[in-house]
């Protein structure tokens, strides 16, 4: 096992922790926090190809992370002002609460 | 003054009408007479262009005159339309025009008192239109957009009374039946357009129905050993089958009867339901291009046939047992438009638009006539309840008795007569099978004699209705028309005579009439008089003699009692003879159209149906609401099961997010494992 | 080498008049017109806003041509197209805004759509993953917001969070996606992806990343089975939003994907043209479109709530649209281009009546538009024309646009092949689809009007909207070359 | 070195996984952060020190401060924090799926051949990272700073609680 096939099993399982996160809580704000889990195991691929990439030097997969994180930080903020905003009708977050819309 | 017009012009013919349906939706709901006087000038103008254009047709009758143009490219290749004006086209428009005028003007009187008088005209402008882009269209792509124009005006006419629930189902019943015949026809274009590159009929050698096109088409097999000719030709007729009616599609026909009576006389006589048969007429080179071909499993001709024959005598079946003065017409159009086909598929398409154009006069006739019955009798269309109308409603009588006879086929005088001969000849020297003429002979008798009935029962005996008592012969711009569809109906016949078939000469293109003597094929001509007579001495004996005494009485072919005197015994043997046959026939046909119209098709729609419900649901009952009925409960099958579908929207996010990442491991072994590695 | 900066910002100029309206907007409505009614301050956002949009137009039409940037942007004739019809939409979209119920903050209610244009602008452009990403999720981030823009309904809220929860997850298999791509070529520039792949061909990783792509790619379209967002979103999002993200988004996000697809990953595409083709993605797009028609019809069907049965519809209309896709690869892009943009102009379009049918009140079942012919002639007219023409009736634009994607797709391998079956199957579901528009028509056109529903007086600017979209739809029906010869 | 790569990986992953387990909001939270301390360490480690400061300063420094936030705005008493156990059912599902999404990813891992080409740990200065930015991806850059824009307007927009909504809304 090569160390970049380490790396790529590290993402993959903390893509799957993000996923089962998302799939189980019903706290809308970890559901959120879950799906951050799987932009960053993303990121750490990024991280794990460009270390073990035949040039390095360009940079690539390090810029790609870092765009990727202030767009994770922005998905939060978009993220977390929608949870207040369920709040604010159902005052409480509960995802399983939110289900006037179906059919 | 000899006006002629070259293709090049030809699109003003459906411009005009379209022009005044533009007119008509812009005037303000007051603006009647504009309206309808835009309508009919259009009409006119449209009518005497097209005889432009047939004084064009007739002096090179074997050319097929184009004017082509490049319409939009998609990708490297370039869709084209285009006009054509061959014979055919001529003698169609012609036609078309010409009862649309009569029939526009018999609505002045019709729909007078309609407080959508205007729409009305609008409508009709549009559908007109429609059905002469149909005729002058050069492109299949071209006439296909007419052919959905069509359809649609004619779901806004047949569903003009919209108050009535019934009238808004048969609109949409129409429609929609009709569509599901247009699917097939809109794949054979496609298919068509991907095997040639092109949609034009003609092109200077290029088009799809010349023989480079036709060659290649021909030469190639697809599905189960047909040539692709086959397969596209098939296609297309599903359309032609469903606008006109044919056999299994004919279901929405008779209720088209919602509507207007005028609407009647021109979706049912001249125009839509003709469209089908002109259709096949039209592409008949494509039709008939694998009829060279040795060890092909089907003809596609061979299909529209049969088709047609079991249409007819279908149609002609059921006509005996309706009561409503319209819907016996409609089931004769059926059975007529059954004729059409059986020509075309014996290989003499020139005999089905003889027919169909001698059709179009006579049945535009009868339903104009029934129209005026109706608005007469305050809106009564049983016939049980009319009677005694020969004397108050003369002219109505004296015409709808012409096209009555020229319908049941009396000898000589009537056009009904001859074009009808025309096919059953064409049917005698088909080589396949003379099961269609057989069909198409038996369909002879019925036809005189539930006309004779028809006739009987609505003018004479003595009124048997409040309704019926008080008539009064209709304005003159009702009668009017009634006349000049009658002489039409007699005087067309001349025009193909075996001794003198001018008509057909120039269908085919000939500049020279070549006849035969009227003994030629004497004895099948002798043979179908001795049937129409038999018809009609039927229904005389059975309907005329002694007339209907109330509404209520029952129909004499329905009891199967013996009844009175001198005449007794060849009536008991008919008696005998009905209920034995034709009464069980027809009770069995009745049952097996029910069946038809509840479990073939719809159960075409129910498979989907159910495929759709085994792959929404797994827990759902599969026996509920199973096959059971018609239309309607079709179309709540399929509601269901798309409530089963949208049941798996639960409104719970979390469900949600599971499909996703579900879909993604589904997708994955799909890719990893299928995909025929 | 260094970089083109003077070209980059003169293929960036539509984007900077965008950005330009939306900050004007912002800053006229935040100083001078605080005051003012919210019906003042929304008027006069949208017409900055309109400003914005026929500027960048303008630049769009006049602006440069081919890539741009050392190939991170190409303007092709796709990119161009699809902005300027992007574009078309936003312009329609701001006026159904003008006739939907005004929102509490009106300036930063248009300049988010300019946001989100400015997204679907790059959308259209973007040849290079990191861009691609940035801007989908620019476009992205803006729609959320414009989804949960009405506070006063929880309905709104509800949508913005599911819309959100679902994009954020379908971002997030994508994001991973690209890094596996990014490993297993060494690049993020398509051009050189597919270089790479075709010296590669189809490994195991490569599925997986494929898929990912597929993911969000489905959640973008509103396939099935990634399309459950959207049946609330339509109903819960207000009207404006609704029809902006059935379609501006929808015509960039195709573009966008069928750009990724086609020229990117166009060595792991496989075959479909017969049964026992290559795998790759095409037969995986070639199933998620199956079971669109399928259950985008159906439960289409079912529905009694106008907006749902808009959403059902729309899935069923991807399911087509992904066969257009699939032909692209043959036919080039301007078949599913022609069938996306003017089903985006029926559907804003129709958006747009349910807008104005909501100034007297609730609009949601499909009951709720009985006797709009006598409440309102024009808009039953309108209605009329954008529902004939999803169903693809000729001579209305749907209907070319079904004819050139099912053409395309038979030239695939004729009949014989799942693209032939695919065409099949949506022309005969195309019957369906006829019933369940009539039946929205039956209310609008046939059926009286409730006791107490009252005539509709149609804003100006409504009127004008409607009638454009629906002229347009005449227009391109009749002649189709107009938008095709952008190609 | 490998033994560095596990350590950080098992220390990440154990952190979130209890943080997607937990009951205790707050307490999730805590063990995020160290999942991304984990993740910055990571960074660290493969030479990517710029990435490996952002991850701290976005995650744990912003973030995690937004969702505390969130966590403390929409509680109304001290018992909301203890989040309920997310039903069986739907914790066994979620853990299914997770497991199937895992095996795939595994399988296709292990399946694909990956060259590695041995080299030792790469650097790349904050200078060339710049030099990067504002060259070849420029235009990203432009496009975060409007993402960024978009992301505080909306989130003012909506979180932000006005008069009339308040009245409306009041219990």
């Amino acid at each position: 096992m090569s160390p970049l096939q380490v790396c790529l099993l590290f993402s993959s399982a903390l893509f799957c922790i993000g996923l089962v996160g998302a799939l189980s809580r019903s706290n809308a704000i970890l559901v959120l926090l879950g799906i951050e889990l799987m932009l960053n195991a993303a990121n750490l691929n990024f991280i794990a190809f460009w270390r073990y990439s035949p040039a390095p030097a360009v940079g690539t997969g390090v810029l790609f992370v870092i765009f990727s994180i202030a767009v994770a930080a922005a998905e939060a903020a978009v993220g977390l002002a929608l949870v207040i905003a369920i709040y604010r009708h159902q005052k409480n977050i509960r995802l399983q609460e939110a289900n006037r819309l179906k059919g | 003054m000899k006006m002629t017009l070259s293709a090049q012009h030809l699109w003003l013919i459906p411009a005009l009408p379209l022009l005044a349906a533009a007119l008509g939706a812009l005037t303000p709901r007051s603006g009647r007479t504009p309206a309808a006087g835009a309508a009919i000038g259009a009409m006119v103008l449209s009518f005497l262009l097209s005889c432009g254009a047939l004084a064009t047709a007739l002096a090179h009758p074997a050319a097929h005159a184009t004017a082509n143009f490049t319409w939009f490219a998609v990708g490297d290749g370039a869709v084209r339309l285009g006009w054509l004006l061959d014979p055919l086209t001529a003698f169609m428009c012609v036609m078309v025009s010409f009862v649309s005028t009569l029939i526009f003007i018999f609505s002045l009187g019709y729909m007078k008192d309609d407080a959508n008088f205007k729409q009305f005209f609008c409508f009709l402008s549009l559908f007109a239109a429609a059905m002469l882009g149909i005729l002058v269209a050069n492109s299949l792509l071209l006439l296909f957009v007419s052919w959905e124009l069509v359809g649609l005006a004619s779901y806004l006419l047949i569903g003009f009374w919209f108050h009535k629930p019934e009238a808004a189902a048969a609109a949409k019943k129409a429609f929609i039946v009709t569509r599901i015949g247009d699917l097939g026809f809109l794949l054979g274009i496609l298919w068509l357009y991907d095997s040639t590159g092109s949609l034009l009929f003609y092109d200077n050698g290029a088009g799809v129905l010349e023989p480079t096109a036709l060659g290649g088409l021909a030469a190639q097999t697809t599905l189960c050993g047909l040539a692709l000719s086959t397969a596209i030709g098939l296609l297309i007729f599903c359309g032609a089958a469903g606008k006109s009616g044919q056999f299994p599609l004919h279901v929405w026909l008779p209720d088209a009867m919602e509507g207007p009576t005028p609407v009647s006389a021109l979706i049912h006589a001249a125009t839509m339901v003709a469209a089908g048969v002109f259709l096949i007429a039209r592409v008949y080179p494509l039709m008939a291009a694998d009829q060279l071909l040795a060890g092909v499993p089907v003809h596609a001709l061979t299909v529209v046939a049969f088709i047609g024959a079991i249409t007819a005598l279908l149609g002609a079946l059921i006509a005996v047992a309706q009561n409503d003065i319209k819907r016996v017409l409609a089931f004769s159009t059926v059975s007529q438009l059954g004729y059409m086909m059986l020509a075309l598929g014996v290989g003499s398409w020139v005999a089905a638009v003889f027919h169909l154009l001698t059709h179009a006069f006579f049945k535009a006739l009868l339903f104009l006539g029934a129209g005026s019955v109706i608005h007469a009798a305050h809106h009564e269309q049983d016939i049980r309840k009319l009677g005694g109308l020969s004397q108050p409603l003369r002219v109505t009588f004296a015409t709808f008795a012409i096209g009555m006879m020229a319908l049941a086929g009396v000898p000589f005088l009537f056009s009904g007569f001859w074009s009808k001969e025309a096919i059953l000849h064409a049917a005698h020297e088909w080589e396949v099978s003379h099961l269609p003429l057989f069909a198409g002979l038996a369909a002879v008798v019925l036809t005189a004699f539930y006309m004779t009935r028809l006739v009987a029962e609505t003018f004479f005996g003595k009124a048997r209705s409040h309704a019926a008592e008080h008539v009064h012969e209709n304005s003159a711009v009702m009668t009017v028309p009634l006349v000049l569809l009658a002489v039409c109906a007699i005087a067309l016949g001349f025009l193909g005579t075996p001794a003198f078939p001018w008509l057909q000469a120039r269908l085919l293109g000939e500049t020279e009439v070549h006849g035969h003597s009227l003994l030629d094929g004497s004895g099948l001509m002798l043979g179908s008089i001795v049937l129409v007579a038999l018809g009609l001495g039927a229904g005389w004996a059975v309907y005329w003699r002694t007339p209907r005494a109330k509404d209520t009485s029952p129909d004499p072919l329905a009891s199967a009692a013996p009844a009175t005197i001198a005449f007794l015994g060849a009536r008991m043997k008919f008696d005998e003879l009905y209920a034995a046959t034709l009464g069980r026939l027809n009770t069995f046909l009745a049952a097996f159209a029910d069946f038809l119209d509840h479990w073939v098709w719809g159960g075409a729609v129910n498979f989907l149906a159910l495929l759709g419900e085994f792959s929404g649901t797994v827990n759902r009952e599969a026996d509920e609401g199973g096959l059971n009925a018609g239309f309607d409960a079709t179309s709540e099958k399929l509601r269901q099961t798309g409530q089963a579908y949208s049941h798996a929207q639960t409104g719970g996010t979390h469900g949600y997010l599971r499909t996703v990442a579900i879909g993604f491991v589904v997708l994955v072994l799909l890719v990893m494992l299928g995909g025929g590695r | 080498m260094s970089p083109d900066y003077t070209g980059l910002f003169q293929a960036l100029r539509p984007e900077t008049s965008l950005l330009f309206g939306a900050l004007v907007a912002l800053g006229l409505d935040l100083s001078l017109f605080r005051r003012h009614t919210s019906g003042e301050r929304l008027n006069l956002a949208l017409w900055i806003g309109a400003l914005a949009v026929l500027a960048a137009g303008a630049h769009v039409w006049f602006g440069p041509h081919g890539p741009i940037f050392g190939g991170v942007l190409i303007l092709d004739p796709l990119a161009v197209a699809t902005r300027l019809g992007v574009l078309a939409l936003t312009l329609l979209t701001l006026g159904v805004a003008t006739a939907a119920r005004t929102p509490r903050n009106p300036a930063e209610y248009v300049a988010i759509i300019l946001f989100a244009t400015t997204g679907f602008m790059l959308m259209a452009a973007a040849q290079q993953l990191l861009l691609a990403f940035l801007a989908l999720e620019l476009a992205s981030l803006s729609l959320y917001v414009l989804a949960g823009f009405d506070k006063t309904r929880p309905e709104s809220a509800e949508a913005a969070l599911k819309y959100f929860l679902f994009g954020g997850m379908a971002a997030a298999f994508l994001l991973f996606g690209f890094s596996l791509i990014y490993g297993l070529t060494g690049s993020i520039e398509l051009l050189e992806i597919a270089r790479q792949l075709t010296l590669q061909g189809l490994s195991p990783l490569l599925v997986v990343a494929l898929v990912m792509v597929l993911v969000a790619f489905g959640f973008k379209a509103a396939a099935a089975p990634f399309h459950l967002w959207a049946p609330d979103v339509y109903e819960g999002a207000p009207t404006p939003s609704a029809a902006f993200i059935a379609s501006a988004s929808k015509l960039a996000g195709f573009t966008l994907f069928a750009r990724l697809l086609w020229p990117g990953l166009r060595a792991a595409a496989g075959n479909v043209s017969t049964l026992h083709g290559a795998p790759g993605w095409l037969p995986a797009v070639a199933v998620i479109s199956a079971v669109s028609l399928l259950l985008g019809n159906f439960a289409a069907l079912a529905q009694t709530n106008v907006r749902r049965l808009l959403a059902y519809s729309a899935i069923a209309h991807a399911g087509a649209l992904l066969l257009g896709v699939i032909a692209a690869g043959r036919s080039g892009p301007a078949p599913f281009f022609f069938y996306a943009a003017t089903y985006g102009l029926a559907t804003v379009g129709a958006f747009g009546v349910l807008a104005v049918v909501e100034r007297t009140g609730s609009c949601q079942k499909i009951t709720d538009l009985a006797g709009l012919h006598r409440r309102s002639p024009l808009l039953a007219g309108c209605l009329a024309i954008f529902m004939l023409s999803l169903a693809g009736i000729p001579p209305l634009a749907g209907f070319f646009g079904k004819f050139t994607v099912f053409a395309a797709a038979l030239q695939l391998g004729g009949l014989a092949g799942p693209a032939g079956w695919l065409a099949f199957l949506a022309i005969a579901l195309s019957a369906l689809a006829l019933y369940y528009y009539l039946i929205v028509l039956k209310q609008a056109l046939v059926a009286p009007p409730t006791a107490n529903a009252s005539r509709i007086v149609v804003p100006t600017l409504a009127r004008f909207t409607l009638m454009a979209a629906a002229g347009l739809i005449v227009l391109f029906g009749v002649a189709p070359s107009l938008l095709l010869d952008l190609f | 070195m490998n033994a560095a790569l596990a350590f950080i990986a098992v220390l990440t992953l154990a952190s979130a996984a209890v943080a997607m387990a937990l009951r205790n909001l707050i307490h999730s939270a805590l063990l995020l952060i160290a999942s991304w301390f984990g993740l910055a360490a990571f960074y660290l480690w493969a030479g990517a020190e710029f990435v490996a400061f952002a991850q701290v300063l976005v995650y744990v420094g912003a973030i995690s401060m937004v969702v505390l936030f969130a966590v403390l705005l929409t509680r109304r008493s001290r018992q909301d924090l203890a989040v309920e156990p997310a039903s069986l059912g739907r914790a066994l599902s979620a853990l299914l799926v997770g497991a199937t999404v895992a095996v795939v990813l595994a399988r296709a891992i292990f399946a694909t051949p990956l060259a590695v080409a041995p080299t030792a740990t790469p650097t790349i200065s904050v200078r060339q990272l710049g030099a990067q930015l504002m060259g070849p991806h420029a235009a990203a850059l432009l496009v975060v700073g409007v993402i960024l824009t978009v992301a505080l307007l909306g989130a003012v927009v909506l979180a932000a609680t006005d008069r009339a909504d308040s009245k409306e809304n009041a219990p």
